[in-house]
């Protein structure tokens, strides 16, 4: 499942709410990025993501595709937030459930990775007095 | 077609989406010099390569044909999650 | 944070409670463990966790430190939980702060391996009519 | 000197815990050939070098002196997580 939305999330609510779908899974993994305090040395007060939505949920789609092509995946879920956002909030949710735990590790760095690189979502980043468009590099 | 704008190149274009259509533009690559000629603040950032484009909101690195109901977008590197 | 406990947790508020105490952690990752409904093609009924808790506290406390040397680690949490356990119930929680995903993903990883290695802990699982203590090969 | 067992070596010994003080018991070897003297259904899981010991809540393979108040453990190969 993918989420593109404003609003903050649960993570024991959105985890569980698929979990509770499977009596098999034996294992999930979750990462999710928050608004750090600082970035590349600059104090951060917030930041601004913006999205390119419809695109975005296709190309998401394509890596949780791709990514239950490589392990024993029996559901991926991912949200990423846009909008304003202060620091400390959560910015983006991976989860992905499987029996054995080594897929669910495995699978939800490679979806990270993956959501960096080609997930259309762009982060300004406000310090004090100006702003910035950041770029990942890794 | 259906141009769309993201990030830091909407400041550039002072639009985040704007219909073109020209009997000029065929392909991907006459689209490139129209936006070029129309906006000359891209071009830098043309020639440095760092301007990424999606027609139907998939990655197009080679020179496709365009037809009037496609809809590209010209953005910058990402940098979500 | 050690916790090795009875009762049931929610992820939102344990994660959430450690991110609180850092304002430049960028990512957490967090592995959960639960009991499936199957296991080497038994139907599963439950399972009762047994624990040498002095013990199990000591070397989780060993983990977390070898982590630590190995990772930019700004927190670590785990909670294991012992007792009757249903199917569908969380087991362990392993989660890792930090300010990049890196470090997060790679040692909540390590963290598990270990702690299926050496905690001092052990599922005495509950079929239609046996049980039967399990032994962690991986 | 206290011993505890844990999962199916309970049992075996019908105890969780015990007081052991003997004169015969200076270190971890001697424990182990009195624990299989008094439990024999322990022998077969020795000979197997399936067991685990602690000796105050730490893992010991080799052969060390004990002391009336160490708190030893004999336990299966571990399953959390």
């Amino acid at each position: 499942m993918i989420k593109i939305q404003k609003e903050d999330f649960n993570s024991e609510i959105e985890i569980e709410g698929i979990k509770n779908l499977y009596s098999n899974i034996g294992a999930s993994t979750s990462f999710v990025g928050y608004v750090r305090d600082n970035n590349n040395n600059n104090r951060v007060q917030s930041i601004n993501i913006e999205v390119y939505k419809e695109m975005a949920h296709k190309q998401l789609d394509k890596i949780i595709n791709k990514a239950k092509l490589k392990w024993q995946l029996l559901d991926c879920l991912i949200i990423h937030r846009y909008g304003k956002l202060d620091v400390n909030s959560k910015i983006v949710l991976v989860s992905c459930f499987s029996e054995h735990r080594k897929d669910s590790f495995e699978s939800c760095s490679f979806i990270m990775d993956y959501l960096k690189k080609d997930a259309p979502l762009w982060k300004n980043e406000f310090y004090d007095k100006n702003n910035e468009w950041l770029e990942n590099s890794n | 077609m259906k141009i769309k704008y993201f990030a830091w190149i909407k400041e550039i274009t002072q639009n985040d989406e704007e219909e073109i259509n020209s009997d000029e533009i065929d392909n991907l690559d006459q689209l490139k010099k129209f936006l070029m000629n129309k906006y000359p603040d891209l071009i830098k950032h043309f020639n440095k390569e760092i301007l990424r484009f999606a027609v139907n909101q998939e990655y197009i690195v080679e020179n496709i044909k365009l037809n009037s109901k496609d809809e590209i977008a010209v953005f910058p590197p990402v940098s979500g999650g």
